[in-house]
């Protein structure tokens, strides 16, 4: 047996709980999962069935903790899980499911096939069985300290540019403040204004809050590969600088899984409760919103309609208060068909946006998105996810569809700000 | 070897259902079934005649022909008897008899009748002569005892006449010759494939007229 | 389905219009042997010495008894021997006679003909010809019409060919279960039934080129090409057959099923009679739409397995429908069938126990 | 002979392979213990837990169009499969004289559409399942073998209905004892196993504030 198997299913092994095997001992094949998952709705292919990516586990489970797959096994009759099989499963874990965890609420067994799904993930990137662009990606999250590579000089600069347009001072290592905001690469590179916006917020409602040179990257690829390790590595980075701070609270800024891991897996990857509490930014200016600290002045006038982040959504429980922080500026906010919990994922999720070897199929399955979008034709989507809002720009440019506006709900909420604030 | 042959004589029938009776009493039938029974045509009418009537025990019986499992079969008597182990309660013997003999005990949904009881001619069934099981099954065997039905011995006007065919016939032929009508052998023609006796000199709507 | 899209409501109106006429000739139409049968001279008849009284009798007026129960008023059952004639001289040996003939027929032309090829082999390419609903109906109805087949001809032909096997009491139990399993899966025959007219319907009436395919033979007689749609006409005569026999079969199953209306003998008989006929006629056609769809036409099983034909095959049977799928040229029946071979699917294989 | 073995040792063998296998499955899932979290949940896993547990008997408004099939022949399998193994006659009456337990029967008519509805049902899934190619993808030998099982279980049941006939009874009794055994080690186990997986899950989201 290649030592590459050897790790591989000596990792998985180390994922077998009583979820996996109550899951795998209720599993009936009944199919439905399928229809949740927008691989298969879109492609038709089956092999996208979720319950199917978990194939190599349940091998495992079948041949390992069973008594018909001992039986056969000790005799012979079945084939042990090989390296093959892992390799043939590579391209239907990383690159046809984002981790939605859609099939997860669907199950009639209750089996949260995502969860099962991500234990795959640990058993492929420990035999190396991961795509390329997700491992580069991992690399450069641990050495250079954010999977796009943005260094801590860039932040400075986008920092700079940003006090320049907002004329407002951007804190930077303030220790003691009450908040300290992790952002994400992406919006480090991709979508500047939210840090602007954060300043203006949190200036008119009066918030202390600091940025960390330390450590600033809320993103976490070691989730994404499916390597608990380097989560961890990531994870203890944030403590640290947090730590370093004395900061009380901890703001995942808008990106999904940044937010489901940092408040959900992150204590769970270090084996100890985290020093600080965790919200998402949404979380926080609904907090603002309710103690009326946060006031907003005027209207966006257009039709507007919300894309939930599967992973601040579905897997993090943040459903109401971007509608309620909607509700405060936007009079036409119009919901997607199929929404909240049970919104369509933007294609992206999961790390499938960091391998560009999925990027054909991820368009082709925007079609769910699409068909939602088609539905209502809002003149603007928000969201609250800087990937999600990569992936969706791609998606409406590749199907042309040029009348629908991109926003971060931040943004929005920044832009229609009360005078009387400060 | 005798053959075993019932005869009513619709001119002496007087619809007391004793018959009937004796034959629930004597062969415990379950509720519901009825080996014999009288039908009185023309009832209340001129002309109202009475027949007790039960399995005629053909020569050529049509309930042996259709049965799907072929459980029917002739004692050295001729009477026709068949085992309840092997029925089903197709109700097919009861579509052919002309007599309406097969019963059941049931009749419910999806075609549950339980199994087909009828007169076995007080001659019992395939098991041990007289045994317990026997008789919870198929009721006496009074042949075997060399008795005959017990509903012919009970009939008051013996009208209904059970034995051998020969010395039924030949009494009920004295009766007709003394009788001067033509009454006929109901149910032989049918049953024995043996055209009524007296056919020579029937007259017409004179057997309506009585003695 | 590409089908689906013609108007909702006057299409549900043909249906239910159709299926109420359906009924009522099915109820009519197979009386026609049995009324010859009853008109016709029946073994066992006597002359009846007695007089208008007797005779009455036995055309089986009713009287009065004291005892309860159907037609117990009746001295002589007149139908009885008129039904075990049809049964015992007619049903059973000419329907072994029918059956067998059809089948030694199609053995013959298989031998002589061979399967029916492709013309130039298949491309490879795929389209789907019935989709998931439409094979799980078809399966559906497979399977309980065949239960239904095996065990009627067990109760109507094990007397002669099981009893000299298993034995008077081994053939007893035997006949015991396949009467009540017959008599529980009967009434689910009918929702089969209904499923399929639904299912199958729009695509079987009469279409223009029927009538120069049956001339034709289906290309069999002068050669040439016969044209056809989505189903030729020796398919549509088939579907009308398992309907129209289907909806016989259920109707007068159901009458010898539920005895519980005080229905008499009279009625069971020509039930009977109805059924036997209906379910002889449905079986032996049953073997050549079978041949057909299996070892008489090469590349036809696929449609009803994985629901996938080779274009091939659709130009050659059915070219209209072909253009026709062609020319809609939506994505699923362009995509073919995705499950096969790829090695994930033999991984799965080999996780049995 | 054959008889007395499955009306004597075969049946008691059957229940305890039942009995203790089942057990046996049961503790060797829960013996392995699931991790601790460490997260400060945002609601109440038990809350969601059962929640989970009820919620999940009826599929979500936005699957009901892609999963109308799988609902109604899965809850005519499942509910006439229930009816006619606590209410019929036969069973109601065999109960009781192993348990003492009775109580009433429903009427013959009922039960035998009772087991029409469930053969109906598990006819239209099995079929789905051999026709869908997610289905067929995803199914194993298990998959049939419990199904067909299941079917023979209750075609012998029908065919015993007349109860005139020992030998069918046997058979039936038979068969169900081929089934008890099977249970335990088979996908049949998704009779008890989907309580706790529904819970997990139910948990799992109801921490997190999200109803599954």
């Amino acid at each position: 047996m290649s030592d590459r198997l050897t790790r591989g299913l000596e990792a998985m092994r180390a994922q077998m709980d009583t979820r996996v095997m109550s899951y795998m001992s209720s599993c009936v094949h009944c199919g439905i999962c399928a229809e949740a998952c927008l691989f298969y709705t879109e492609t038709g292919d089956a092999r996208y069935t979720p319950i199917y990516k978990t194939e190599p586990l349940r091998k495992l489970w079948r041949q390992e903790y069973t008594f018909w797959g001992k039986l056969a096994a000790s005799m012979g009759l079945s084939s042990k899980l090989a390296e093959q099989d892992l390799a043939d499963w590579e391209e239907l874990v990383y690159d046809g499911c984002t981790m939605c965890s859609r099939c997860s609420l669907v199950c009639p067994m209750g089996i949260d096939i995502a969860y099962m799904i991500r234990k795959v993930k640990e058993g492929l990137a420990a035999a190396g069985f991961s795509p390329e662009g997700l491992v580069e990606a991992g690399k450069r999250a641990v050495e250079i300290g954010s999977p796009m590579g943005v260094t801590l000089k860039t932040l400075q600069a986008t920092i700079r540019v940003q006090e320049k347009e907002t004329g407002l001072v951007i804190p930077l290592d303030v220790a003691g403040a009450d908040y300290l905001c992790l952002l994400s690469s992406g919006e480090v590179a991709g979508f500047p204004e939210f840090i602007g916006s954060l300043a203006k917020i949190f200036k008119a409602t009066g918030v202390s809050w600091t940025l960390s040179s330390e450590y600033f990257e809320a993103t976490n690829t070691g989730v994404q590969l499916g390597n608990s390790k380097m989560a961890a590595t990531l994870v203890e980075r944030v403590v640290a600088a947090a730590e370093k701070l004395q900061v009380k609270t901890v703001i995942s800024p808008e990106c999904g899984h940044a937010y489901s891991t940092i408040r959900w897996d992150a204590p769970n990857f270090i084996g100890r409760p985290l020093p600080f509490e965790v919200v998402h930014i949404m979380e926080l200016l609904d907090e603002l919103r309710s103690d009326g600290r946060l006031k907003t002045a005027g209207f966006a006038d257009e039709k507007l309609s919300y894309h939930d982040p599967c992973n601040a959504g579905r897997r993090g429980g943040v459903l109401d208060q971007p509608r309620k922080l909607l509700n405060m500026v936007a009079p036409n906010f119009v919901e997607l068909p199929e929404t909240g919990a049970m919104n369509w994922c933007c294609g992206g999720g999961g790390g499938v946006s960091s391998n560009e070897r999925a990027d054909a199929l991820r368009l082709k399955v925007f079609s769910a998105k699409k068909r939602q979008l088609d539905a209502v034709r809002p003149a603007a989507l928000v969201t609250a996810c800087s990937n999600c809002r990569h992936m969706l720009e791609d998606g409406l440019e590749e199907n042309e569809m040029h009348d629908i506006e991109l926003l971060g709900i931040t943004e929005l909420i920044a832009d229609h700000l009360a005078e009387e604030n400060s | 070897m005798a053959r075993m042959k019932f005869l009513c004589d619709a001119e002496r029938c007087i619809e007391c259902n004793a018959c009937v009776t004796a034959c629930k009493n004597e062969n415990e039938v379950p509720w519901g079934v009825n080996r014999r029974r009288v039908v009185t045509i023309n009832d209340g009418s001129p002309g109202e005649r009475s027949m007790s009537v039960a399995c005629m025990h053909c020569s050529d019986a049509p309930c042996e022909a259709v049965c799907p499992v072929d459980c029917f079969y002739f004692t050295d008597d001729g009477v026709v008897l068949h085992d309840k182990d092997i029925c089903i309660g197709c109700g097919y013997c009861f579509y052919a008899c002309p007599f309406g003999a097969p019963q059941f005990p049931k009749m419910e949904a999806f075609g549950s009748r339980g199994k087909m009881d009828k007169c076995t001619f007080c001659a019992g069934g395939p098991l041990p002569d007289n045994s317990p099981e026997e008789y919870a099954k198929y009721g006496s065997n009074r042949l075997a005892e060399g008795k005959l039905p017990l509903c012919a011995e009970m009939c008051a006007t013996r009208a209904l006449l059970a034995g051998d065919g020969d010395t039924v016939s030949e009494i009920f032929r004295e009766r007709v010759t003394w009788r001067g009508a033509s009454g006929f052998a109901w149910g032989w023609g049918v049953a024995y494939k043996k055209p009524g006796i007296r056919r020579g000199y029937e007259v017409e709507g004179k057997a309506t007229g009585g003695d | 389905m590409s089908h689906r899209a013609q108007s909702g409501a006057a299409h549900r109106r043909i249906i239910v219009w159709s299926l109420l006429s359906l009924l009522a000739l099915t109820l009519l139409l197979p009386l026609i042997p049995y009324a010859v049968a009853y008109v016709a001279p029946v073994a066992g008849g006597v002359p009846n010495p007695g007089s208008d009284l007797w005779r009455a009798v036995r055309e089986g007026e009713a009287g009065t008894t004291q005892v309860q129960g159907v037609d117990s008023g009746i001295l002589i059952n007149a139908s009885g021997e008129t039904w075990r004639h049809f049964r015992m001289q007619q049903l059973i040996p000419l329907g072994a006679l029918f059956m067998g003939s059809v089948l030694a027929l199609i053995v013959l032309f298989f031998l002589v003909r061979g399967p029916l090829r492709i013309q130039g082999g298949p491309t490879g390419k795929k389209i789907q010809r019935f989709n998931v609903f439409e094979r799980t109906t078809h399966w559906f109805t497979v399977s309980i019409f065949w239960l239904l087949a095996l065990t009627g001809l067990i109760l109507l032909y094990g007397r002669f060919v099981l009893i000299p096997v298993l034995g008077p009491a081994g053939f007893g139990l035997t006949a015991s279960a396949c009467k009540e399993a017959h008599n529980l899966f009967g009434p689910m025959f009918l929702v089969a039934i209904l499923m399929l007219f639904v299912t199958f319907v729009k695509d079987n009436f009469y279409a223009r080129g029927d009538m120069m395919w049956l001339l034709k033979g289906g290309g069999m007689i002068g050669g040439g090409h016969v044209s056809a749609g989505r189903f030729n006409a020796g398919e549509k005569i088939w579907f009308w057959i398992a309907v129209l026999g289907g909806l016989v079969l259920s109707v007068s199953g159901l009458i010898l099923d539920f005895a519980v209306f005080g229905q008499g003998r009279e009625v069971m008989a020509i039930s009977h009679v109805l059924h036997g006929i209906a379910a002889l006629i449905v079986i032996t056609v049953s073997f050549g739409h079978i041949y057909l769809g299996t070892a008489g036409v090469e590349g036809t099983l696929g449609s009803m397995t994985n629901g996938y034909v080779d274009e091939a095959w659709a130009k050659s049977h059915h070219d209209r429908w072909y253009a026709e799928v062609k020319a809609a040229g939506s994505a699923e029946h362009e995509t073919a069938p995705v499950d096969d071979g790829s090695p994930a699917r033999d991984g799965v294989m080999d996780t049995r126990g | 002979m054959f008889a007395q073995l499955v009306d004597g040792i075969f049946w008691d063998i059957a229940l305890w392979v039942f009995a203790l296998g089942v057990l046996w499955r049961i503790l060797s899932i829960f013996r392995v213990r699931n991790k601790p979290d460490y997260s400060v949940p945002r609601g109440s896993g038990l809350v969601g837990a059962i929640g989970a547990n009820l919620r999940r008997f009826m599929p979500r408004a936005e699957m009901v169009s892609r999963t109308r099939l799988h609902v109604v022949a899965g809850y005519l399998f499942h509910l006439g499969l229930f009816a006619l193994l606590l209410f019929a006659a036969p069973h109601v009456l065999f109960i009781e004289e192993q348990t003492g337990l009775g109580w009433t029967p429903m009427p013959y008519w009922a039960f035998i559409v009772a087991a029409q509805l469930a053969f109906i049902g598990l006819l239209l899934l099995w079929i789905h399942r051999v026709m869908h190619p997610v289905t067929r993808l995803i199914s194993d030998a298990d998959d049939h073998i419990a199904a067909i099982l299941t079917f023979v279980v209750m075609l012998t049941g029908c065919m015993a209905l007349i109860e005139e006939f020992d030998g069918l009874r046997v058979l039936h009794r038979f068969m169900v004892e081929l089934w008890l055994v099977y249970f335990p080690f088979s996908r049949l186990m998704h009779a008890f196993m989907f309580i706790p997986s529904r819970a997990f899950t139910g948990a799992w989201f109801g921490r997190r504030g999200v109803k599954a």
